[in-house]
């Protein structure tokens, strides 16, 4: 009973031509509505913008990659601690919760050169937004994840009389690898994102900031050949967690009906 | 580990709510077997997650060796087994058996190794099979596996040989007859199998449709192994069947 | 006969930009409707949005600065036209804190000098002027937010001078202001801006729209408490009054030169233009430019 | 059994303790490092400025929950009827993750002006942009949640060759609730967030006009104020979908150890 | 709907594979009640799985009235009971029952009311309640309830009574044949339970330990109901258990 291939020959074929028709009607709408570069670009032009620029891209790319990476594993740690810590003692939920969401509220842009005058014009504020923007549906998945325990499993560790902490390693943690997956896959391109929206006016260098000067060049060309990158950066991380969450989640199997 | 019930009584909250048991009274001496019957629905399953600590006791009292359930179970004397398998799916059949090593009572060490226990139950096949891979019969194979590792004073145990087929069920016999000789435990054994329960148990406690009350407590006072077609067998028997059959005939929900 | 339309936006936040005074002055003395004009007054967030409104006719008048009204035009090649200059100097300024001692740009080598976003020209203009070369400072990008330089962590910091110098000052931080248009750097201000295609078919509805906004800064230099009130009114309570007034009145010191002198208000010469474009051609900041094409004045009610 | 009340008086008070804890530690921080006000306002003083602007905070807060709201059911509609989609017709998920990824990574500031041309300066292009940017962790959970139904009733329902769209609605669906609360919970937060992100580039109201006004002025105690009023929204819908989620969820209450 | 099993194989993919069936044959005539019996894990529920169109055939045949399980479970008249209850826990107990009437063959109607169905099986009290609510036994009732309802020409039974008690068991058995003798259906009923299989079946089909072979095929030429001490019933009796003694035997993993 193996996992079932994440990208079965069927299913490859389905999603090209899927992209590939939506690219095909955005290509033709471009054109039949005459549609302006400065509004939006043909992906034709896109991507001939892309390949045309490819080291300027490769560099911004790594970097913001390397920020987001970066980011999202401190944003996963700390979801999961927090989520951790409210399973194992649940009284702390609606405070921790306010707070969480209190954080969540605050718009990066606005905190975005506080970060930048006590960790300078490097990379440490970026990381540290893309964490801030990644944490949150983490903690909310996992926090279900881990409340969501088999009752009769539960049932056992209790008569056991296992600790709590015991319970959490051996029990609600492994149940909650689902939850953690899909938490995972919400992360992934959302710490893009939070990078991308770091480096929007404060880096000198990366996606984001390429981004930004594209746009307001209004040079859209260059501004969707990073969303191109984004996107299918996303897509490749995205069909990754697929793939482990095969693997690791192997007793259950998602079946077709 | 002596077991004492008196005047024990479970309702579930609810619309309307569920009388499960309705002051049930009665002792089980320190290392008795006692088996339990009665119909189904009728609170043997409540009665054993009362003893586990997994129900707080709301009338009445439950005392394991002078104990409350919490107390007793703290020091992890009380081993339960579920009337479903409850295995845990990422884990391999040995390391389910494994898993439950770590919650011994202080200072035991285990009586048998996780390789010994798969094999008594005749699991040695499967020791890296995930519980998906097993059939019903196996699994509950697992769960008790799992149970005996535990060396306890009391063993709570929710029809462990239902899914199991008479000639599994007569080696299992063996097996735990042999481990509870050793060790002496206190034992109630909830079971719908008469001849189980008489095969096996030194009492038989015969409960009521719900809300259970006690109406026959038969000592089986026959040396074991007890062929089921000696005289005295077939007496005890018969009189099972008989407070059974009186016990669940008006019942219109078989509880 | 029922009034005609026209969407204005403003480039940016509702503040007292002159240009953006004109337009609400206009719009609460009526002067819109004594044109019978309907203005419709929208707010970008300043990164160009307006100008890709602009371009598809959605908006007919908005504001920009001239030289990136010459970039524009040069890529993505929108087809915009200045219909009225009026910042005859430029805005932009480079400020330090007095506390740090820099007295000239000569001063600024070896420190760092932060810019928003991307460097302005004026700023390499700047330090040619004082024989500075981009390898004798620091650059570095830090974003628009005047704290990085209060908190020390930029020597120098690119300004409006209307906007950030009084910020500042209101935090208790003494200033050195270098402006470039001392030094010799070309530089002009916002102007009224529309596109080509708006520009040819509805000329004459434009030219009420600037008459209004015209007399709108007219009638607020005139009328400083009540314009600034004005101004609040668009501007939010988040906004200090004391603020807007010092815009207000940076801005009117721009508003007159010797060529609105000549001329009259919002005049705009080749000369202006072309000095600018060759210090945007110069610093590469335009591949090509048709200054020729970048404005008129045809719509100004001097020539009316 | 009843569900955990979400707000027993323990919690209550414990939450109580955490919060002000933060917002007592947050004020002396504030007063013994002299904190600038234009750096970090203490929340006495955010306090005030809400209490004095209540009529102009209630006015944005109006408006910007109301297109959060709509935003976030068209956003729930969306990720829900996508998801649908890939449980029903499993084959397109490759195709159509990678497009919601390349939306995902879309900027909104990118596309603001398209919208704006196409559906003028008013709230629905608020309300689309909220809906792009709640649809994603709907789309992902809800995903995850109709297709990890327990395998044994997805027996029963093969057995009695139940079309798909019966498994779905009968089967799938009812299961994958706790997914759909948890999906909820991220959305919602963010559904404020994505209002006001729609609002910050050029809205004529709301919470993200008045606080992109505060944040250019540098008047950060509006700013913050907005801010507060958004956490304080987004923790009541919080507890307002675990309310919800307790009695929908009832049949498996979360419990602890 | 006769059933027709030929050279049937089955082997579970994974290191390494488990062979559950093996060349296995036997025919069932319509309307006949099979019992099948075999020691734990020996492939009893795979086979039916297979005839349920579960898993699909690798090796060897299955027709269903002459048709792959797939074609006759497509007609809705094959009723499969699993091995464990699979109730849906947002439904009450009814209105589990109800949801299986949305899946009656074409054009049939429902046989019994809902209500009818639960009052049949001991649960009227329960219609209301939830699944959670339910113990073990009530639990399997409510699943043999929703069985019942599919008016189905072939019932495949596993262990349908396990987890039942003795009284409540006989109670049902006399419901289940009034059932099965107005409707005819042919029937696999798996079982553990030897005298239970007698009381009930035509036949009974004894299957060796894993992967699953047939080691006796034994009429039942009894007139019912049963009674066990009656000398015929004994004599079958024996006949089971021998075979069953000897079929389990050896083997080290109870399969
Ligand atoms: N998914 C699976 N993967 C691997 N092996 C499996 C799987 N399902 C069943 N098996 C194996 O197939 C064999 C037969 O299983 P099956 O469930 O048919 O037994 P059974 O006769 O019903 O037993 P029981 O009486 O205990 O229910 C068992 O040895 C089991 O381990
Ligand atoms: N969580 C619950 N809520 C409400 N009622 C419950 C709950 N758990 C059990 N009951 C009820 O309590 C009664 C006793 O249940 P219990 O599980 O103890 O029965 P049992 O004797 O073990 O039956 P079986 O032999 O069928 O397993 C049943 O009528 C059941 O419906
Ligand atoms: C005091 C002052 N503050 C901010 C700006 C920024 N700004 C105002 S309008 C505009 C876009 C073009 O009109 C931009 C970026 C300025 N110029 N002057
Ligand atoms: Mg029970
Ligand atoms: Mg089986």
């Amino acid at each position: 009973m193996k996992p079932r291939a994440v990208w079965n020959p069927r299913d490859l074929l389905s999603a090209g031509v899927i992209v590939l028709t939506f690219f095909l009607l955005w290509e033709l709408g471009v054109r039949l509505l005459d549609m302006p570069v400065y509004l939006l670009p043909a992906p034709s032009r896109v991507i001939l913008t892309l390949f045309q620029n490819t080291s300027l891209y490769a560099q911004a790319t790594a970097l913001t990659l390397g920020e987001a990476l970066v980011g999202l594993v401190l944003g996963l740690s700390a979801g999961f601690l927090l989520a951790s810590v409210l399973v194992l003692r649940p009284g702390l939920e609606g405070g921790v919760m306010t707070l969480a969401i209190l954080v969540k509220s605050t718009p990066m842009v606005a905190i975005a050169p506080l970060l930048t005058l006590w960790m300078g014009f490097g990379v440490l504020p970026k990381i540290v937004i893309t964490a801030l923007m990644t944490f949150f549906p983490v903690l909310v998945n996992i926090l279900t994840g881990l409340q969501r325990t088999d009752p009769a499993l539960l049932d056992l560790f209790r008569a056991w009389h296992a600790s709590r902490w015991e319970t959490f390693i051996f029990l609600r943690l492994p149940s909650s690898l689902p939850y953690l997956f899909a938490a995972l896959k919400i992360s992934a391109p959302l710490a893009l994102i939070g990078a991308v929206v770091a480096e929007w006016t404060g880096a000198s260098g990366g996606l984001g900031r390429t981004m930004w000067l594209a746009y307001t060049n209004l040079n859209l060309p260059y501004l969707f050949a990073a969303i191109f990158i984004l996107a299918a950066v996303g897509m490749f991380l995205y069909q990754f967690l697929a793939w482990l969450e095969a693997r690791a989640v192997f007793w259950q199997v998602p079946r077709q009906d | 580990m002596h077991l004492e019930i008196e005047q024990l009584s479970h309702t579930f909250a609810g619309r309307p709510p569920r009388a499960a048991l309705a002051e049930l009274s009665f002792a089980v001496p320190s290392g008795q077997f006692t088996a339990v019957i009665g119909p189904s629905g009728c609170g043997k399953s409540t009665l054993l997650r009362l003893a586990a600590g997994l129900l707080p006791v709301q009338e009445g009292s439950l005392r394991l060796g002078g104990q409350t359930p919490a107390q007793a179970g703290a020091q992890r004397r009380v081993a339960w087994m579920a009337q479903s398998p409850a295995l845990l799916p990422w884990r391999t059949v040995r390391d389910n058996v494994l898993l439950a090593l770590r919650f011994l009572p202080a200072g035991h060490a285990a009586r048998l190794s996780a390789d010994e226990a798969l094999a008594r139950v005749g699991l040695s096949d499967s020791a890296n099979a995930y519980p998906f891979m097993l059939s019903g019969g196996m699994q509950q194979r697992l769960a008790l596996a799992r149970t005996l590792m535990l060396d306890a004073g009391l063993w709570l145990m929710d029809e462990p040989f239902a899914a199991l087929d008479e000639l599994t069920r007569e080696r299992l016999t063996h097996e735990l007859l042999d481990l509870w000789q050793a060790q002496r435990p206190t034992v109630l054994w909830v079971t719908h199998h008469i001849q189980e329960a008489l095969r096996l148990a030194d009492r038989v406690v015969v409960l009521s449709p719900r809300p259970a009350r006690l109406i026959l407590d038969l000592p089986v006072d026959l040396p074991r192994p007890r062929p089921e077609s000696s005289p005295a067998f077939q007496a005890l028997l018969s009189r099972l069947r008989a407070a059974l059959g009186l016990a669940a005939a008006p019942a219109e929900e078989g509880a | 006969a029922a009034p005609d339309t026209l969407t204005f936006m403003a480039g940016y936040k509702p503040q007292a930009n002159l240009p953006f005074v004109g337009v609400y002055v206009a719009q609460e003395k009526g002067f819109f409707a004594e044109e019978n004009l309907q203005v419709d007054i929208q707010h970008s967030a300043g990164q160009g949005q307006h100008l890709q409104l602009v371009a598809a006719g959605e908006v007919q008048v908005t504001t920009q600065d001239a030289g990136i009204l010459l970039q524009r035009r040069s890529s993505p090649g929108l087809p915009l036209v200045s219909i009225a200059l009026i910042g005859q100097r430029g805005q932009q300024a480079f400020a330090a804190l007095q506390s740090s001692g820099l007295k000239t740009p000569q001063d600024w080598v070896g420190r760092t000098v932060g810019y928003k976003g991307s460097p302005p020209p004026e700023l390499f203009a700047l330090m040619a002027a004082n024989n500075l070369s981009q390898d004798d400072v620091q650059l570095v990008n830090v974003g628009f937010d005047p704290r990085i330089l209060s908190e020390g962590k930029v020597d120098v910091y690119p300004v409006f001078k209307s906007n950030e110098p009084d910020m500042l000052r209101s935090w208790g931080y003494e200033l050195t202001l270098w402006d470039p248009a001392d030094y010799g750097v070309p530089s002009l201000g916002l102007t009224y801006v529309t596109s080509q295609e708006t520009l040819d078919t509805q000329p004459e509805k434009l030219a009420r729209f600037l008459r209004a906004a015209l007399k709108g800064i007219d009638y607020a230099s005139q009328n400083l408490d009540e314009a600034v009130e004005i101004v609040m009114k668009y501007a939010g309570e988040q906004a200090d009054p004391q603020h807007q007034r010092f815009m207000l009145e940076t801005e009117l010191a721009d508003y007159r030169s010797p060529v609105t002198e000549a001329h009259g208000a919002g005049w705009q010469t080749e000369e202006q233009w072309s000095a600018l474009a060759e210090m945007l051609l110069k610093y590469e900041l335009v591949k090509e430019v048709n200054v020729a094409g970048a404005f008129t004045n045809a719509l100004l009610p001097q020539n009316k």
